[in-house]
């Protein structure tokens, strides 16, 4: 994997002149990523906005088709195709990055959800790395890193004295840096040596770990999982911000001539979520909120082949009350 | 790339109230949409009322006597409330098939014993009809079908065919107090007529769908009876939104009942948590 | 009618052409007063602006808020309440906890930004056809000088 | 903060021991050894867990009631009684004064272990295991906040909250932590007919925001959990507390202060006077 390197004001230049050509999203403030007018708006210290890069692929309000009756008569047609055009995201942090080939299976299983993947393809996932992890972060305990690569294009880590690495990691990458060659000097062995230590460095950095092997279906008979869950209140925060839940719902909006069929996010937590005229399969909120763990760590690691979930710790930091994946985990493997 | 959310046009033909609240909807491919659509018995699809919003179903009638869809609804909600406002030349959206059919070609050779309750005749009635045009690949077939009262059961003509055909033995219930007087058949809960009827494991699959209350002790009998849980097929009545696997609502244990289901041997059954 | 300013502010905020466009105003009527009072100035042709979209209701009180969340949703730029005189009420009490309800509701509305004289009320019992008429050129009026919602 | 602390763990241990509580609803550390977390206590061995610190915000009445709430739960046979010690901040305090008025439990169902600040409330905590100042400086910050929200004009308010309303993505939090949404199905669920809309759009999100804050109005006890846990951080707690001041203004009436005053909006006086009405 070949390597540049990126003097810190190059990186603000970089950014202004990506500007100038397709549209840039970064982290604009502490609650979300946003579409960027110049390099200064962006706020790259921030580590983690509170919602997720998630809802640039998946976003919270999709419109799945239009629907029109006239007399008896109905017309369908596709929502028109997100736009086509290329966009860059830059500021995301590995684990973010990490997401979108993980929950790009979901999307590709046997079924090709075409929206999805037509935003995939124009998007450039420029991250940087983490050289403070917070307190929530266990990217390491679900094979992810501070400097990771997974889900990147091209990885910036930013070195002691300021300037950043750049792996080059996918084509999209490759071709970001020929088409903007200016801004980029070569890296040498020196800078690549610093990197891999920096990284060592920032792993360690993360005490709190979990040793991760997949929960067994045994562990869902576990009785640790009423009380674990005890103070949980259902809301739909640690879904709705977490990089890879994907659970959405799909419901006709507008009046009955005429109106759009949307896909909403929904939440596993929520009661509304399996209820039926039939009946209530998770009646009481620690079966949903195991339902949620078992499906991240179990169900769909055996479908998918990965675990549904990135260690960025947003369900830890943001839960109304607190409660905390690991101490969850570590509880239920017992 | 297509659009895997996006319907096809189906036209209303025909709609027979079964009972208070079900209908049986018969519909057709709008413009020729359907020649290239075919499905197994027991797959699902998921109908929509454009303005209301979408619900899955089961296809209710035998691919043998297709092409078009029959599908029987119980008025509970807002989607099924509008089902039973349409009527004939409304349009309707359909997308499907979905799901892993009943496994027609094993239970070829072997006997077969629908267990149904109320409206869990419509899944069995696609398979019932289905082995009824390919009779000769099944030995004998028992249909063992109830409901609360003689108000509720649903097909009643068919129910008739069946009863005078020789090659089917037809045995039909109400629940106790739910006779009426020219009543002839049976008077009893479903699981009780089954043990009644008695049918051997030997070489025998059973297929049953109905209330949860009557799976429950339909598989107390079938135990009793001493039925291997791979004996017995059943499909399940899930909340599904997308048919397709991705919106995460049918997912029990690690099996989606959108992809993997909805129908299931007992012995499958058995492997996932009690979520259903 | 309108003062020529508050036409002028109204089209060059708004981009609509005051001189023609009227507001869309829903009514919420109690069946057994003001429902009779508005068919009462039909029947003695009495003219007033037909800005009014009727809903009938059994009683003020069956008035929800989310009716009239509901209703600006929709493409509503005034709604109007409007039922029997307090102490008339068929029910007894069904306009007094209306009337505390959407003293709070607008200003609710208020502190969120959306101007309360978007939401009216009135007494109109059912022998006051004339009454009716009357309210309804009013609140046109006043709902026409704050110009569209646009929900 | 020791002292309350040490009074909560005496009083749990008592409660306990003498079996006069099946369950004692209190705080204790969490992950990060500081920001609480609601913990049930059933057993006397475990009264050390629970602790206090000026952290301690969440409106423990949350879990008296609603589906799953200790008092009302739908999955206990109604036969069986649980008795709760609850640790009650001063709006938990208030909130109860407020659900007693509703009817949702009975006071001898509930032991309150109270922590007062001196502001009035309509009900006498079992025993005072804490005293701590009123919260003057939220007070103050809210009352700065509205004050310049005031001071804007109708089109500027209109475009300042429909900002923080288009951030909405309706997770619910500000529901789900709030003592007095115990509905069995809330409006904002319900699909006949669909009154909001499930997709975050403004008008959406305005439905939801608004019916909440108006089904709050003369009951909402102040306690500003549904601020705290916005995860995109919506000022709630100005329209909840505008709300409380206009509810106080117009009928004198201040939710938990008297237990024996009907909710305002579930009440009338024939002589309301309006002056908005033609």
């Amino acid at each position: 994997m070949d390597a540049k390197l990126l003097e810190r004001e190059q990186l603000l230049r970089l950014v202004d002149a990506l500007i100038a050509d397709c549209e840039v999203i970064a982290p604009a403030d502490e609650s979300s990523f946003s579409a960027v007018a110049s390099a200064g708006e962006m706020q790259l210290a921030q580590l983690k906005p509170a919602k997720s890069p998630k809802e640039l692929v998946f976003p919270q309000r999709e419109v799945l088709l239009r629907y029109a009756l006239a007399g008896d008569e109905v017309a369908l047609d596709d929502p028109p195709p997100p736009a086509a055009v290329d966009r860059v995201l830059i500021g995301t942090r590995p684990c973010d990055a990490a997401a979108f080939p993980v929950i790009d299976s979901l999307f590709g299983w046997d079924d090709v959800d075409a929206a999805y993947f037509e935003r995939r393809e124009h998007t450039t996932v420029v991250s940087i790395a983490c050289d403070q992890p917070c307190e929530t972060c266990f990217c390491t305990s679900v094979g992810g890193s501070p400097a990771g690569i997974e889900g990147s294009d091209l990885l910036l880590t930013p070195l002691r004295e300021g300037n950043y690495h750049v792996q080059v990691i996918s084509e999209r990458g490759r071709s970001l840096v020929e088409r903007y060659e200016r801004f980029f000097r070569a890296s040498d062995q020196a800078h690549d040596r610093e990197r891999a230590l920096l990284e060592d460095e920032w792993q360690a950095a993360i005490e709190r770990t979990v040793d991760l092997d997949e929960i067994e279906m045994a562990d869902f008979e576990s009785p640790v999982w009423e009380t674990l869950a005890q103070a949980c209140v259902d809301c739909g925060i640690c879904t709705f911000l977490c990089p890879t839940c994907h659970c959405f719902d799909i419901q006709d909006e507008g009046d009955p001539n005429q109106g759009e069929r949307v896909r909403v996010w929904d939440a596993c937590t929520f009661y509304e979520y399996t209820r039926t005229h039939a009946g209530q399969p998770r009646p009481t909120h620690y079966r949903r909120y195991r339902q949620r763990i078992m499906h991240k760590f179990r169900y769909y690691p055996e479908n998918m082949g990965k675990v549904l979930c990135v260690g960025c710790g947003r369900c830890i930091q943001y839960c109304p009350v607190r409660i905390d994946l690991r101490v969850v985990l570590e509880a239920v493997r017992g | 790339m297509e659009n895997i959310y996006k319907p096809r046009l189906m036209t209303v033909e025909a709609v027979t109230q079964e009972t208070s609240d079900v209908k049986t909807f018969r519909l057709a491919f709008n413009n020729g949409d359907g020649r290239d659509f075919c499905f197994e018995a027991g797959q699902f699809g998921l109908f929509s009322v454009f303005g209301q919003g979408e619900a899955p179903f089961g296809i209710a009638n035998s691919p043998t006597r297709g092409p078009h869809i029959e599908c029987s609804i119980k008025e509970v909600g807002k989607v099924t409330r509008a089902f039973h406002d349409l009527n004939p030349g409304d349009t309707i959206g359909f997308r499907g098939p979905y799901g892993r059919s009943f496994p027609i070609e094993e239970m070829r050779g072997q006997n077969l014993v629908f267990v149904g309750g109320g409206i869990g005749l419509a899944p069995l009635r696609s398979l019932l009809w289905n082995c009824i045009d390919r009779r000769d690949e099944f030995r004998d077939i028992t249909l063992v079908y109830g409901a609360r009262s003689v108000a509720d059961l649903v097909y009643k003509p068919e129910l008739e065919e069946w009863n005078t055909m020789e090659d089917v033995d037809a045995v039909l219930t109400v629940d106790p107090g739910g006779e009426d007087e020219n009543w002839t058949g049976e008077v009893g809960f479903v699981p009780t007529v089954l043990e009644k009827v008695q049918p051997s494991p030997e070489n025998t699959t059973v297929i049953t769908c109905g209330p949860p209350i009557m799976i429950k002790f339909v598989l107390l009998s079938l135990a009793n009876m001493h039925f291997e849980p791979e004996q017995i097929i059943t499909t399940l009545e899930m909340k599904m939104k997308c048919g397709l696997g991705k919106c995460g609502r049918c997912n029990i244990g690690p099996a989606y009942v959108c992809k993997h289901g909805p129908v299931f041997s007992y012995a499958e059954l058995q492997a996932l948590p009690e979520e259903y | 009618m309108l003062s020529s300013n508050q036409v002028e502010t109204l089209s060059a905020s708004e981009g609509v052409d005051p001189s023609t466009w009227e507001p869309r105003i829903f009514a919420f009527l109690c069946n057994w007063c003001s429902y009779v009072g508005a068919d009462l100035a039909g029947t003695s042709r009495l003219i007033y602006p037909a800005t009014v979209r009727i809903v009938r209701l059994p009683c003020t009180g069956r008035v929800d808020p989310m009716f009239i969340l509901r209703s600006f949703q929709r493409g509503a730029d005034g709604v109007l309440v409007s039922g029997c005189h307090p102490g008339d009420c068929h029910y007894s009490k069904g306009n007094f906890y209306a009337r505390r309800r959407m003293l709070m509701f607008r200003k609710l509305l208020a502190f969120v930004g959306i101007d309360p004289r978007r939401l009216q009320m009135s007494w109109v019992s059912a022998s006051e056809g004339s009454k009716w008429a009357q309210v309804v050129t009013d609140v046109t009026n006043e709902v026409k000088a704050l110009g569209p919602l646009r929900a | 903060m020791e002292a309350i602390t040490e009074n909560i763990r005496r009083e749990a241990r008592r409660l306990l021991q003498e079996e006069a509580v099946d369950v004692v609803i209190g705080y204790q550390p969490g992950w990060d050894g500081v920001q609480p977390v609601p913990v049930f206590v059933d057993q006397a061995a475990e009264v050390d867990k629970l602790v206090y610190n000026e952290r301690c915000t969440h409106n423990l009445a949350k879990y008296l009631v609603g589906r799953e709430g200790y008092l009302t739960s739908r999955f206990r046979p109604s036969d069986q009684i649980v008795r709760v010690a609850l640790v009650a901040l001063p709006a938990t305090l208030r909130a109860i004064v407020a659900l007693l008025r509703e009817y949702q439990f009975d006071r001898a169902d509930l032991i309150l272990l109270g922590i007062v600040d001196g502001t009035p409330v309509g009900i006498e905590p079992d025993v005072e295991v804490g005293r701590i100042a009123a919260d003057t400086a939220k007070e103050e910050q809210i009352r700065a906040q509205t004050e310049e929200l005031d001071g804007m004009s109708l089109a500027e308010r209109r475009e300042w909250w429909r900002e923080q309303f288009s951030k909405c993505i309706r997770c619910y939090a500000c529901r789900q932590v709030c003592p007095f949404c115990y509905c069995e199905q809330c409006i904002a669920d319900e699909n006949q007919p669909q009154w909001i809309e499930r997709s975050p759009s403004l008008w959406n999100n305005m439905g939801w925001n608004l019916i909440r804050a108006y089904h709050l109005t003369g009951r909402c006890s102040g306690c500003g959990e549904c601020d705290r846990v916005c995860p995109v951080e919506i000022p709630l707690r100005l329209i909840n507390s505008r709300m409380l001041d206009e509810v106080e203004a117009a009928f004198g009436f201040v939710p938990g202060r008297d237990p024996d005053a009907e909710p305002a909006l579930a009440a009338f006086q024939p002589g309301d006077t309006a002056g908005f009405i033609r």
